[in-house]
């Protein structure tokens, strides 16, 4: 509209936002950008993928303004206690696990309770993505949950290409695969198989994308801070319009079919992925700290306010 | 003995005139140019030579004549540009195994044993090795290079890797031996015992030898004939029939006519100094 | 008896015959030479026609392979609609920077092993480990140095270049002929000045000699810098179509990858060659 | 007049001297090789020293760069409790396995080139380009092909090495003494002879010196290969480290790898030389 | 003329014993032994020689008795053992820049145009190019080079290329000259010459000339005096002073006095055949 290229033309601040990938969990953020609610704010944001870690990295050593991340991956370097700048969550954004299992074909699991789950899991190959990564840790906690051992009792299948899950599983590679959407639905297509039959989104609020910046940031710039929080805030409300949700999604992944970008917002929906308000809730911290912690990659303890920093949402919300 | 010599009746007092045999070779009107980068380079013009069967027949002209590639033509290895070369009234043009061929470096593969190096021919031949090898030693031994046949080319002196070279072209056994300037990187010493060497070599095996040497006093002190090349591109501007007798030794170099042969080639030769 | 001792025959040259003969071997050869062009098309489009039939008919599965008419489709579209041009000219350029910026500083490298026999087997080792690293496992800290700018990319291609060219220039330091060095001391010359008049002369035909491998291993280096972070180049299409889960795109970007890099192997095998012709470089044999 | 024309005189040799003199050298030499080898552990213990230092005094920032002493206790507890030993022996296997058979198949399609020289120029470019691929862009479609079990990295491992020896043995092909092909062609071989008893010979050597790159391609390949996916080896162990930030557990991956690396190439190096010493494998000049 | 040469009164009248100048060069006691992987190996017995100033000297003696070694101890570019070199009552001992060297190999540097090649010991001296470059082409002129000034020594001939190694070592301008097999690769007549034109360049410049060869005629067709060396462990066998009057012809190795004395040095050398 007028009104925004007048801003526009007003000097927009630049801020490099990093993403470990480019992923439709993360369309809220790429609504930011491209319905202009960033540049309403005065911001430019620009996304750039850093991989191998670096994405949280990038943002400790002053080179990215922010990142998208599970607030695990935050908390690594802040426990370590020599982490220059810790890197703290000031908004929400997939606020679920958007990790799922898909069986191959005629490998389904029919069952109902733990044990049958166990008896089910025992043996087989999982494909549980890149050791260390968000979706291995959440199998690595379900099946310690359930009694098993992870590095015995199954075979796991780490590849660190998510494309790979439905490859794998089509190859015999493996006989059950995490994936999320679009996967779910490609595999389904290609008839690797059905559908999910596990879904970690039923472990509630989980703090599994959201958005932070540095301590110092926060400190020395707070109004970039809110800036930033305001826009986001606008963004999550208009993700929840599935329209500008398609049309966002299918300029962000041009090559996916229209239709498998429908099923994924429509089990997004259904399954409350994103945030509505922004707010992280302890509830979620606590589940996703507890995968970290039940595999063994983070060690000791935390504290929610260390690793959170709510106050920019709460001031937002006023401001309304 | 395991290797067969052919022995034919000295013919050092044959005269050089003799009525063309069924084995002499004949290069008649062999010519050659190469083209590079679409420039043409003749290297020789019509050449003609008679090589009478068991003579020892030198050719000596100035560097880049083309007396190599002469050689590559006669033993078929390059096609020349016209002319033929005949054994008798048969073409050998194209023909490889006809000629024993010793190049102009001495050529022994690296990474053979001496031994290994000098049945290189029968191997190819399809001799069996161990059986090559029991043909080779006497002559390894006959021909001062006893002791040597488990080392490598690069562990002997010039002298010996020439020698090696020799022998394994006179094992591989054809009746006609090119040899080109195989002592032309020998010190003087070293040189004048090595052609001692052939000749009594030569006269053991007798075979038809045709020989490329840069020196005059070798090819005096070797041949029964000498053509002298001009400069490139290379013909024939002198044959000359050399009468000293048989066997030669080596103070017949001080002899006065083998002097006058000499002053009588580079008469010649100063001729072509100025294209140096 | 002295006009006994031998005879002399003279001859005159003969004509020199016409050399249609070789004329036939000149045509020959440049037939040879379209030859070989015809036939590296050829077998170019083999592939690509096999390779499209074989998707078609559903030899190869087609969502991994997908197939040469589909990548043409979406490179057009890249090119179209999105910065292909961009990302090819970013990787480019870091590629470019790390590959000359490597050259020089291994060049300068591997030229001051010469200064010092000691100097140079002491750290000869520590050359050969930190080439070894890979420089992939050190995104974090890389990061850290480098940021994740342009110049990290720069930076990353230039750390995979400066080994190798200094390895280069280590094998032709050891390789100066000694008797060289030996005539310029004979003519009463000070170090530096064998250095400037035997050893960079000497040595350069020997980093000219790896620049053809340095220049993939800086577009190698670019395009992990790429992986590691960054918002444009071909190395992050790659990664981002890797996770979009195009493989259709992941091909575009591999392919070409590969048509860059092939034509930066040929532009420096051409500037080597434009360099030895014009610059009295002299060819080793 | 003949007494005249020159004047000789005789000389008996002298007794030959103590060589002293030569005992003093050989012995500066002998402590030469010492100093070296000191210099290099010297060195060594700087580089550490001056790292844990400047992590102690915060000149550097150690969440990053960590320090020897954190990396070595790490290192510690990774072998003693997880199984960073058998991380060693997996990349190992999978590096050693990709460069015997990468050396093999280099070696015999680098060798097809001396055939046919069309056939080789032909190939050559589609050598370069597959050379240039950026093995890691195509994971998803080398999962499809090789798998992801230890024979996708020995694959991997494969990949990098067999065009850097065929590129090496086709360098080796194009030098071979032509005129002892003659020689062999002028001794009435066939062509089959003529390869086997002179060019595979006379590359050998070309092949050998291309080894000591090998080794490091093929373990960046295999790395590579784990990074693709993995569930054990060094390469894996990085990549784990960086995804969940551990700084310290990457220095251990990157020491431990380029240790590996280091070793691996002088191990390389040592078989070069016995091979060359002991296969009667001449040396190039 | 721009280069200045000292000339001197032609010395060829001179007798050969004449007093000891300051400007003689004596070589004395100087013994070389190298050591590899351990193990020594005598290169050198004690050798002393006497350079008279201004004469033609040459060193003959088998390969690899050591005459490369005492040139580069002369030069200054090796340790000997033991032993001392002296300049009238100087030590030049590992002093550099006292003598013209020219090595055995031509060692043209390949990257350089003749001229630049030519120049290159003013160049090392501080003569800016442009000077050097004056300096040196009339006597490329002089001694046959001109017109190949800016090519590469790879287009040149051997024989060109030791007439440009020769004139890089004569503009280097030392009182005493070491060539060390300047003719040893080239063809018989280019050899030939190239001795007249070293003859005729040392009748221009008359340096003093330590000269050293394989060949036996060079030898006695160019020294006043000639060194006889044994093999290794090389010492000094013989001294033969030559009273060939000069300048000399390419016609005087065929008188009488010439072969007398070419048989006399080959008796002497056929001692040291048997260890070839
Ligand atoms: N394959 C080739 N292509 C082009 N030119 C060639 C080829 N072989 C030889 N020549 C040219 O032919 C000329 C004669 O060469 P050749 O080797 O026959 O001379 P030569 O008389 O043996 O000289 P030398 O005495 O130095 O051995 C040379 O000028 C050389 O450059
Ligand atoms: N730097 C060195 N280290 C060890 N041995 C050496 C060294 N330089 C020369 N030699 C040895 O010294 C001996 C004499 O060598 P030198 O080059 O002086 O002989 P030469 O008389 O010049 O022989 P030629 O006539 O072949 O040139 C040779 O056996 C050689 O191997
Ligand atoms: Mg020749
Ligand atoms: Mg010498």
């Amino acid at each position: 509209s007028g009104r925004k290229t007048q801003q526009e033309s007003v000097e927009l601040k630049k801020i490099v936002i990093a993403e470990p990938l480019h992923s439709i969990g993360y369309l809220p953020l790429y609504i930011g950008q491209q319905e202009g609610f960033f540049a309403e704010e005065g911001l430019d944001v620009e996304v750039i993928q850093a991989t191998g870690g670096s994405h949280v990295t990038s943002v400790m050593s002053g080179d990215a303004w922010g990142v998208i991340g599970g607030v695990d991956s935050n908390a690594i370097p802040n426990a370590s206690g020599n982490c220059p700048d810790p890197v703290i969550a000031v908004c929400n954004c997939v606020n679920r696990a958007n990790v799922y299992l898909c069986a191959a074909v005629g490998e389904e699991y029919t069952g109902n309770t733990d044990e049958e789950l166990a008896q089910y899991f025992k043996g087989k190959k999982i494909n549980s993505g890149r050791f260390g990564g968000s979706p291995n840790l959440c199998v690595r906690y379900l099946l310690l949950s359930i009694g098993l051992d992870p590095d015995k009792d199954v075979v796991m299948v780490e590849p660190a290409d998510m494309s790979t899950s439905v490859a794998v599983v089509q190859s015999g590679q493996a006989d059950i695969s995490w994936a999320a959407e679009p996967q779910i639905v490609d595999g389904m297509k290609s008839g690797v198989w059905t559908d999910a039959f596990y879904q970690f989104t039923d472990l509630g609020d989980y703090a599994y994308s959201v958005l932070s910046v540095s301590q110092s940031t926060i400190r020395n710039d707070p109004e970039t801070v809110q800036h930033f929080v305001n826009a986001m805030l606008k963004s999550l409300s208009a993700a929840q319009d599935k329209k500008t949700a398609v049309r966002t999604a299918g300029k962000e992944f041009p090559t996916t079919p229209t239709e498998d970008i429908e099923a994924a917002i429509d089990r997004a929906y259904k399954d409350g992925l994103w945030s509505v308000d922004g707010i992280i809730t302890p509830e979620a911290v606590k589940n996703d700290m507890e995968v970290s912690i039940a595999s063994d990659v983070y060690q000791g303890t935390y504290q929610y306010d260390e690793l959170v920093d709510m106050q920019f949402v709460e001031n937002a919300q006023k401001q309304n | 003995m395991a290797y067969d010599i052919k022995r034919l009746p000295s013919e050092a007092s044959v005269d050089h005139d003799h009525e063309a045999s069924l084995h002499d070779i004949k290069i008649s009107g062999i010519t050659k140019s190469f083209y590079n980068n679409g420039e043409m380079r003749q290297v020789l013009r019509p050449v003609d030579i008679l090589i009478p069967h068991g003579k020892f027949v030198s050719i000596i002209g100035p560097s880049g004549c083309g007396k190599s590639t002469l050689f590559n033509i006669v033993a078929g290895l390059l096609p020349p540009t016209s002319g033929d070369i005949t054994i008798g009234e048969k073409s050998i043009l194209g023909e490889k195994g006809y000629v024993g061929y010793m190049l102009q470096k001495d050529m022994l593969l690296p990474w053979r044993t001496i031994i290994d190096n000098i049945i290189l021919g029968l191997e190819i031949k399809g001799v069996p090795k161990r059986e090559a090898r029991k043909q080779a030693l006497p002559l390894m031994e006959k021909y001062g290079l006893s002791g040597f046949e488990k080392n490598y080319p690069c562990e002997l002196s010039g002298g010996m890797r020439q020698r090696a070279a020799l022998l394994r072209t006179l094992l591989y056994d054809r009746e006609i031996i090119l040899l080109d300037e195989p002592f032309g990187a020998l010190d003087a010493q070293t040189r004048q015992s090595m052609q001692n060497w052939l000749l009594e070599i030569w006269e053991d095996f007798h075979k038809t030898v045709l020989f490329v040497t840069h020196d005059m006093d070798e090819a005096i002190y070797l041949s029964d004939i000498i053509y002298v090349f001009s400069g490139r591109p290379g013909y024939v501007k002198e044959k000359i029939t050399v009468h000293l007798k048989r066997p030669r030794k080596q103070e017949d170099m001080l002899e006065t006519d083998f002097w006058d042969l000499k002053q009588h080639l580079m008469g010649g030769m100063s001729d072509e100094k100025r294209s140096v | 008896m002295k006009k006994e001792a031998y005879e002399v025959e003279y001859y005159e040259p003969k004509s020199v015959l016409a050399m249609q003969a070789d004329r036939r071997e000149e045509k020959h050869r440049r037939k040879q030479k379209k030859g070989i062009r015809a036939g590296r098309i050829l077998l170019g489009v083999a592939i690509l026609l096999f390779w499209e039939v074989s998707a078609r008919l559903g030899w190869i599965d087609d969502y991994y392979w997908s197939s040469p008419s589909l990548i043409a489709q979406t490179a057009i579209v890249q090119w179209k609609e999105k910065n292909l041009a961009y990302d090819i000219y970013f990787t480019s350029m870091s590629t470019i920077g790390g590959f000359l910026a490597g050259t020089l500083g291994g060049a300068v490298l591997g030229l001051s092993f010469w200064w010092s026999k000691t100097f140079a087997k002491i750290f000869e080792p520590y050359l050969v480990m930190f080439n070894a690293i890979p420089k992939l496992a050190l995104a974090p800290i890389l990061i850290v140095l480098f940021g994740i700018g342009f110049s990290s990319k720069v930076m990353l291609a230039f750390l995979m270049t400066v080994i190798s060219c200094a390895l280069a220039t280590v094998s032709g330091v050891e390789n100066v002929d000694e008797s060289m060095e030996t005539l310029l001391y004979s003519l009463g010359a000070a170090r530096w000045q064998v250095f400037g008049k035997v050893v960079v002369p000497a040595v350069l035909p020997w980093m000219l000699g790896s620049l053809r491998i340095n220049i993939s291993l800086a577009l190698a280096g670019a395009i992990v810098g790429e992986f590691i972070a960054s918002g444009h180049g071909l190395g992050r299409m790659v990664i981002y179509a890797g996770t979009i889960l195009d493989t259709t795109l992941v091909w575009v970007g591999v392919i070409v990858l590969s048509l860059l890099a092939m034509v930066m192997y040929f532009a420096v095998v051409e500037l080597e060659k434009w360099m030895t012709e014009h610059l009295a470089i002299y060819r080793k044999a």
